[in-house]
């Protein structure tokens, strides 16, 4: 273990960045020369700081071969409960680190173009580069608690930024969705891990501690605990049932889609997952679990995916069928896998959401598909991009994609779980005919209405090519054995892989299964759309795909408005019931003077009757005693 | 004997003139029906060998007290519509007559339980004792109720002034 | 220096007392008596830095006040009092800064005396004297209600007050009980609690004494169901007042449980720790549910407190040191974020006119500094990370599971509440179109107001062992009882 | 034979009737003869107590209070003939200027 305080330096120089700009938006208007060359300088320099030092902290991991370690302070110290602020950096956080930083970096870039014009444009960097602390500080974390600092961090960043445009009510009511159902995930989170602390957690709680003591849990509590950390993953990685909040997320601007909702935040549960290996590894139950949950988003979100017409919502639904894939992988315990899954997925998402971007840019904030029609001609460059991108997703070879999903797919088959493997198989399909159903009614059918297109900025596509660069190859960072590789992204995590044996014939047909369906979908999206934008009917089902098989109204009548009523309950009881109660004592009071009130008549006579009646009661007391 | 059959004649000459006072709507034969009272009392007094009280109690209660009542009720000149109207005078008396009673058979059980000598002392309170005691041991009292009796014709004189400047 | 929590308690109220008397005008009287709220200020800082993270009292003064009856001066500090009495010193100054455009004499002086008996209350080790300063405390408080509020004030003060005067006579008689059964075992009178908790009492009258305090606490805190007063109190009380009884004295309401109640009938406390921990979660999410749909946000705000410090009940009763360090630690966050939230409630009334939620809207287009502190405060109560409050929710739901685990699942139910009224909130009222004809950015004194709460809750956040290692010491003594987590 | 307990029942019965003349009777007059004879009904016992005891303070007790009886009674018939022109009644539920004001709230 090395220890080196470098490691904070990648949280501090974008918190940094980004407070300077919270402050500055304070003091100054985004309008004159000197703040359009600073600002940038600010918001784009931070990230661009710690990138550096995120590739000189994992060159010198890769030289050392051993984890790097900082303390700053001791965070709480309680009667064992000793949470220290420290952070690390072993592989698997390296393995995020990278394409956290590089392709935060580049989505930074891309935002600066994006964003150059937008009046907010330093509130929008002070939370982009905050996120960008949140995110180091989730995945560079040496303890659950502050991984669950940063945690929420980047689940209020991501509120913030999806709420951007807070003109529109809708928007910041998307955000208040995304906060709330994290925040539900969150619940589970924290539960499961003042469970784990309360069983194993005094002896420390750093992740080496937990990994070490993690035998002496009960096996009844194991399952339990990896439920409830699950849950925060199901919150954040926007898996069934808390998925409804991902594709509203869209309504923050592109950039944002691009790099919390595709790239990164989003996959913070698989990491989290994937750092707990030790505790799901332990618990096959819970992993079987976490591989239906992500088998079923996977397939529920390439439904729903299929008759969406926003451009961002599609992806979004992508993105959700893609995590589903890798928590298919994690929960039947390849972790590696579902980590590669997660830095390839980084990669063409990004692609693909900036390249919606910028069409959405050229197109004035046109976001409909079907109001698309007929780029490719105009828009050659972006057509190329989105075309690799979209086969990467579809896992055709040579792209990245294609060798993590095969990973996956093929871990799938070896694991015994056919059922899984199929929906895996199934969603392999339907995303290559959503995704290409996207590509061809936005470049190659028809257009019904003239487009007039905005320029291009330079730099979007220069950070478009960056990342098609990184798609291309980083797919080839773990080449598999078959392909005469050694896997050595895997061997380098080095996470406790379940491993199954698969002959090289096996291989070769999962290989061509694989490839196959994902081309039997993309022959399907060439049939139905080459030269027509109108959907193909699906017959009964379509209505159900077309509303989202009406989870959100389910959820609007099940959740949301019982808890109106409740609410609008409790305020009657409470000023109905119990205050009536209390004021009925006050007000019997008031009652009993206003009846006594009739003694008092002014009336001699009376007074004396009064006076009588005493005497007379205590003749009859001592009568009755004597 | 014969204190007996007086004593049971002025006892029941003082109860129902008693009662004939509470009864009677006129105010001038409650008054006349009181003086029947305060008389048969002040033979109770002599009976019991206050020859003194007996000779206060007509003098000042028969005479001057009632006296006075009857003269204000005949000055004020009372006329019938000025008297309370009373319709049910009759049921709040016995009413009234029941509510006490458990009072009065009570004090009257106490009584009857206790033992009680009989009349005895013929020479008892004579004017020149009860005139001793008065101008010895209860002297002060006696002086303050000259006062009182002066406040009280101060009193009455304020009272009964005429106002200035009112009605 | 040996006297300095007399003179922590005694420079408001005497200022306050000689402000009265003397015929000056309205802008001296504030400078004055926010001289007197800063020197006090100043001087608590300073106690706090001399005072030494152990479970022992510190600065104890002992005099003899009534003799005959055992009644004594006798105060004394130690780490939990600590926290009580540095809010209210930090709380105090900053508030009369937020309202310093008021010209009402009385608002000032009030304030002083509130400032004093709060301390005071803190402070006491005598039950007398404890009951003494908690009744200055109320007075004031109705008088401000009375003479500064809206709406009903009239009958929302007389209710509010009759409704405390009530519970406190409650206390006042088990407190002469008290005094009473120590004079027949002892042939001493005493009413200090050093030799009220050595009684031996049959267990029907403890339970009636434990029930007296429990109820004069439990309405000035409030919890369920003694609690109706609040809502309303809030909706006509002045924003002053606000602050003093949410952000000060319900804390010490629940400071006070913990001090006499558990010192004076522990293992009755203990036995009904259940009972208190299911009502206090269970009025966490009713008043959390409460908050939802109101339509005022002094109305929202009030119901969020009691949340809250429902969720804090359950803390102190949870028994175990993360429960109750959690419980403290949310009373200090507590009491910053919701003074600022009723502060800035106050800034938007000064400037609108109205509370009401449906009418404000698109604050943060006119004045964006106010909005982005507004929602720092909204979501420090929510309990967001490096804020205060994730720490003290972090403890509590610890201390929650450690005592038994369907109670630490209510209870991490918190983060769920909080933010389903205070994001509604944000939305509504600082986010959407612009629907205020105006609405000025925050001045200069009202920003210097708040920015030392924000400061301060951060660093509550960022760095919670400082803060936690001078109240560590007393809250690891007064642990009466570990209850063990059953695995 | 009598003994005094007669004397005494006899005037237990008398300041009983008394009691119910005060309270049953409105016309103010009859109410002032009750109270005199409530007066007279303790001087008799006064009276047959001191002969009972053979102590003479009684007798001198009733004479008293027969002193005050009698400046008792000027003042009363000096405010009765007030109230008479004032109010032109003799009814006692007439005067109650002590009653409470009603007002509903």
């Amino acid at each position: 273990m090395i220890e080196s305080s470098l490691l904070i330096w990648v949280i501090v120089s974008v918190a940094l960045s980004s407070l300077t700009l919270m402050l500055l938006t304070i003091y100054n208007k985004y309008n004159n020369d000197i703040a359009k060359s600073i600002y940038p300088l600010l918001g784009i320099g931070g990230p661009f700081i710690s990138l550096l030092f995120s590739i000189f902290l994992i060159y010198t991991l890769l030289i050392n071969e051993t984890t790097l370690y900082y303390k700053a302070f001791t965070w709480l110290d309680i009667e064992g409960f000793t949470i220290q602020a420290s952070l690390m950096l072993d592989p698997l956080s390296a393995a995020m680190l990278s394409f956290v930083s590089f392709v935060g970096f580049i989505i930074h870039l891309y935002a600066h173009a994006y964003m150059g014009d937008d009046t907010s444009y330093p509130r929008f960097f002070a939370w982009f580069n905050l996120f960008m602390a949140a995110m180091f500080l989730l995945i560079l974390a040496d303890n659950p608690f502050m991984l669950f600092i940063g945690w929420e961090g980047v689940g209020l960043c991501s509120y913030l930024l999806i709420s951007y445009y807070f003109d529109n009510e809708e928007n910041v009511q998307a955000g208040n969705k995304a906060f709330i159902l994290n925040r539900i995930g969150d619940f589970g989170f924290i539960s499961g891990l003042a469970l784990l602390f309360l069983y194993i957690g005094e002896s420390g709680l750093d992740f080496a501690s937990l990994e070490a003591n993690v035998h002496l849990i009960p096996s009844s509590a194991i399952n339990l605990i990896a439920f409830l950390l699950f849950v925060g993953a199901i919150g954040k990685s926007a898996q069934i049932p808390l998925y409804i909040w991902l594709p509203d997320a869209m309504a923050g601007p592109t950039p944002v889609s691009a790099l919390i909702h595709a790239a990164t935040m989003v996959t913070a549960g698989v990491y989290m997952v994937a750092r707990f290996h030790f505790l799901y590894a332990m618990s096959e139950d819970i992993g079987l679990f976490i591989a239906y949950i992500g088998a079923f988003s996977a397939l529920l979100a390439a439904l729903i995916a299929l008759r969406q017409d926003d451009i961002k919502k599609i992806l979004a639904y992508s993105t959700m069928s893609q995590l589903g894939y890798m928590f298919m992988a994690v929960g039947l315990g390849a972790y590696s896998y579902g980590i590669f899954h997660v830095f390839t997925h980084a990669f063409f998402k990004a692609l693909l959401f900036m390249g919606a971007g910028a069409i959405i840019l050229a197109l004035h904030h046109e976001q409909n598909i079907k109001k698309m029609g007929a780029l490719r001609s105009k828009m050659p460059f972006l057509f190329s991009v989105m075309l690799i991108a979209t086969l990467a997703i579809s896992g055709i070879p040579p792209f990245s994609g294609f060798f993590s999903k095969d990973a996956i797919l093929n871990h799938l088959f070896a694991s015994g779980h056919f059922d899984i493997f199929a929906i895996a198989l199934l969603t392999a399909a339907l995303t290559s005919y959503y995704m290409f159903r996207l590509l061809f009614i936005v470049f190659i059918s028809p257009s019904q209405q003239e487009h007039k297109l905005l320029p291009q900025s330079q730099l979007i596509k220069l950070t478009l090519s960056i990342l098609t660069i990184g798609i291309v190859f980083t797919g080839f960072i773990n080449l598999p054995v078959f392909f005469g590789g050694n896997e050595n992204y895997s061997i380098w995590l080095n996470l406790p892989d379940m491993r199954y044996g698969l002959s090289h014939l096996s291989e070769i047909i999962l290989l061509l299964v694989n490839v196959s369906f994902a081309l039997i979908g993309i022959l399907m999206a060439y049939a139905h759309y080459k030269d027509s934008s109108v959907d193909p009917s699906f017959g009964a089902i379509e209505k159900w795909i077309k509303n989202r098989f009406y989870i959100d109204e389910l959820y609007a009548i099940l959740i949301v408005k019982p808890i109106g009523y409740l609410s609008h309950l409790i305020v009657y009881i409470d000023e109905q019931l119990i205050d009536r109660f209390i004021h009925l004592i006050s007000s019997s009071y008031q009652r009993l003077s206003y009846y006594s009130d009739y003694v008092q008549n002014g009336n001699v006579r009376y007074y004396a009757l009064y006076m009588s009646v005493g005497i007379v009661s205590i003749f009859i007391y001592l009568g009755i005693q004597g | 004997m014969l204190s007996s059959i007086i004593f049971f004649i002025l006892a029941f000459a003082t109860l129902s003139s008693a009662i004939g006072m509470i009864y009677f709507r006129q105010p001038i034969n409650s008054a006349l029906s009181l003086i029947v009272t305060l008389l048969s009392i002040a033979g109770l007094f002599a009976l019991l060998g206050g020859s003194f009280l007996f000779l206060v109690q007509i003098i000042i209660y028969a005479g001057a007290v009632v006296a006075l009542i009857l003269f204000i009720i005949m000055f004020l000149n009372i006329k019938e519509e000025n008297l309370p109207d009373e319709p049910y005078k009759g049921r709040w008396i016995l009413a009234m007559a029941l509510l006490i009673s458990p009072f009065t058979l009570y004090l009257i059980s106490l009584v009857n339980k206790m033992e009680f000598k009989s009349l005895h002392l013929q020479d008892f309170g004579s004017i020149k004792d009860v005139g001793m005691k008065l101008y010895t041991d209860w002297v002060l009292p006696f002086e303050m109720i000259s006062i009182l009796l002066l406040i009280a014709l101060i009193g009455v004189v304020i009272l009964a002034r005429k106002e200035k400047g009112r009605d | 220096m040996e006297n300095i929590l007399s003179i922590l308690i005694f420079i408001p109220i005497l200022s306050a007392v000689f402000l009265y008397l003397l015929p000056l005008n309205v802008k001296i009287i504030r400078y004055a008596s926010f001289v007197a709220t800063l020197v006090t200020t100043t001087l608590s800082i300073w106690m706090y830095t001399q005072f030494q993270a152990s479970p022992h009292m510190q600065f104890v003064e002992h005099y003899d006040w009534i003799k005959a009856y055992g009644i004594s001066y006798h105060i004394g500090i130690d780490g939990i009092s600590l926290i009580i009495v540095m809010m209210t010193n930090l709380v105090m100054p900053l508030l009369y800064l937020s309202f310093w455009h008021l010209d009402r004499k009385g608002y000032w002086l009030n304030l002083l005396i509130v400032h004093g008996g709060l301390t005071g209350a803190a402070l006491s080790l005598d039950l007398i004297l404890f009951y003494l300063f908690w009744e200055t405390m109320l007075l004031p408080i109705f008088f401000m209600i009375g003479l500064f509020g809206r709406g009903n004030k009239n009958f929302m003060s007389m209710k509010f007050t009759l409704y405390t005067i009530f519970g406190s006579l409650m206390m006042l008689m088990a407190i002469l009980y008290l005094g009473h059964s120590n004079f027949q075992a002892h042939q001493v009178w005493s009413f200090s609690i050093n030799d009220l908790q050595t009684l031996h009492l049959d267990r029907k009258t403890t339970f009636l004494l434990f029930a007296a305090f429990i109820f004069a606490f439990s309405i000035k805190i409030p919890l369920f169901p003694f609690h109706t007063w609040l809502p309303q109190t809030y909706k006509a009380a002045p924003i002053g007042a606000i602050v003093v009884m949410s952000a000060l004295m319900a804390k010490l309401g629940v400071y006070a449980i913990w001090r006499f109640v558990f010192t004076l009938f522990e293992p009755l406390a203990i036995e009904s720790a259940d009972f208190f921990i299911s009502l206090g979660l269970f009025g966490m999410v009713y008043f959390g549910f409460a908050a939802i749909k109101q339509k005022e946000l002094k109305k929202l705000f009030a119901y969020s407190s009691a949340s809250h410090l429902s969720l804090v009940v359950m803390g102190i009763f949870a028994f175990n040191t993360y429960a109750h360090i959690g419980a403290f630690y949310m009373i200090a966050s507590h009491a910053l974020s919701s003074a600022a939230l009723f502060m800035m409630l106050g800034m938007i009334y000064k400037r609108t006119q109205t509370l009401e939620i449906n009418t404000l809207g698109g604050i943060v287009h006119q004045a964006p500094i106010f909005s982005a502190l507004f929602a720092f405060f909204a979501l420090s109560i929510v309990g967001i990370p490096l804020t205060g409050g994730f720490v003290s929710e972090l403890l509590l739901i610890i201390g929650a599971f450690k005592t038994n685990i369907i109670y630490g699942f209510l209870a991490a139910t918190t983060l769920l509440i909080a933010i389903l009224f205070v994001f509604n909130v944000m939305q509504k009222i600082l986010y959407g179109p612009k629907k205020l004809h105006a609405f000025a950015e925050l001045r200069a004194y009202e920003l210097l107001s708040l920015i030392p709460l924000a400061l301060l809750i951060l660093a509550m956040g960022v760095y919670p062992s400082v803060f936690i290692d001078k109240i560590k010491p007393t809250a690891q003594e007064h642990v009466y009882q570990e209850k063990t987590y059953v695995k | 034979m009598i003994d005094i307990g007669h004397f005494l029942i006899l005037a237990i019965l008398l300041f009983s009737v008394g009691i119910v003349g005060v309270i049953s009777r409105r016309n103010i007059f009859v109410m002032y003869m009750s109270i005199e004879l409530m007066l007279n009904a303790v001087n008799l016992i006064l009276v047959a107590l001191s002969h009972h005891f053979e102590d003479l303070n009684g007798q001198v007790m009733a004479i008293m209070i027969i002193a005050i009886a009698a400046a008792e009674a000027s003042i009363f018939l000096a405010l009765f003939v007030m109230l008479f022109k004032n109010a032109r009644s003799l009814d006692a539920n007439f005067f109650d200027l002590l009653k409470q004001e009603k007002h509903n709230d």
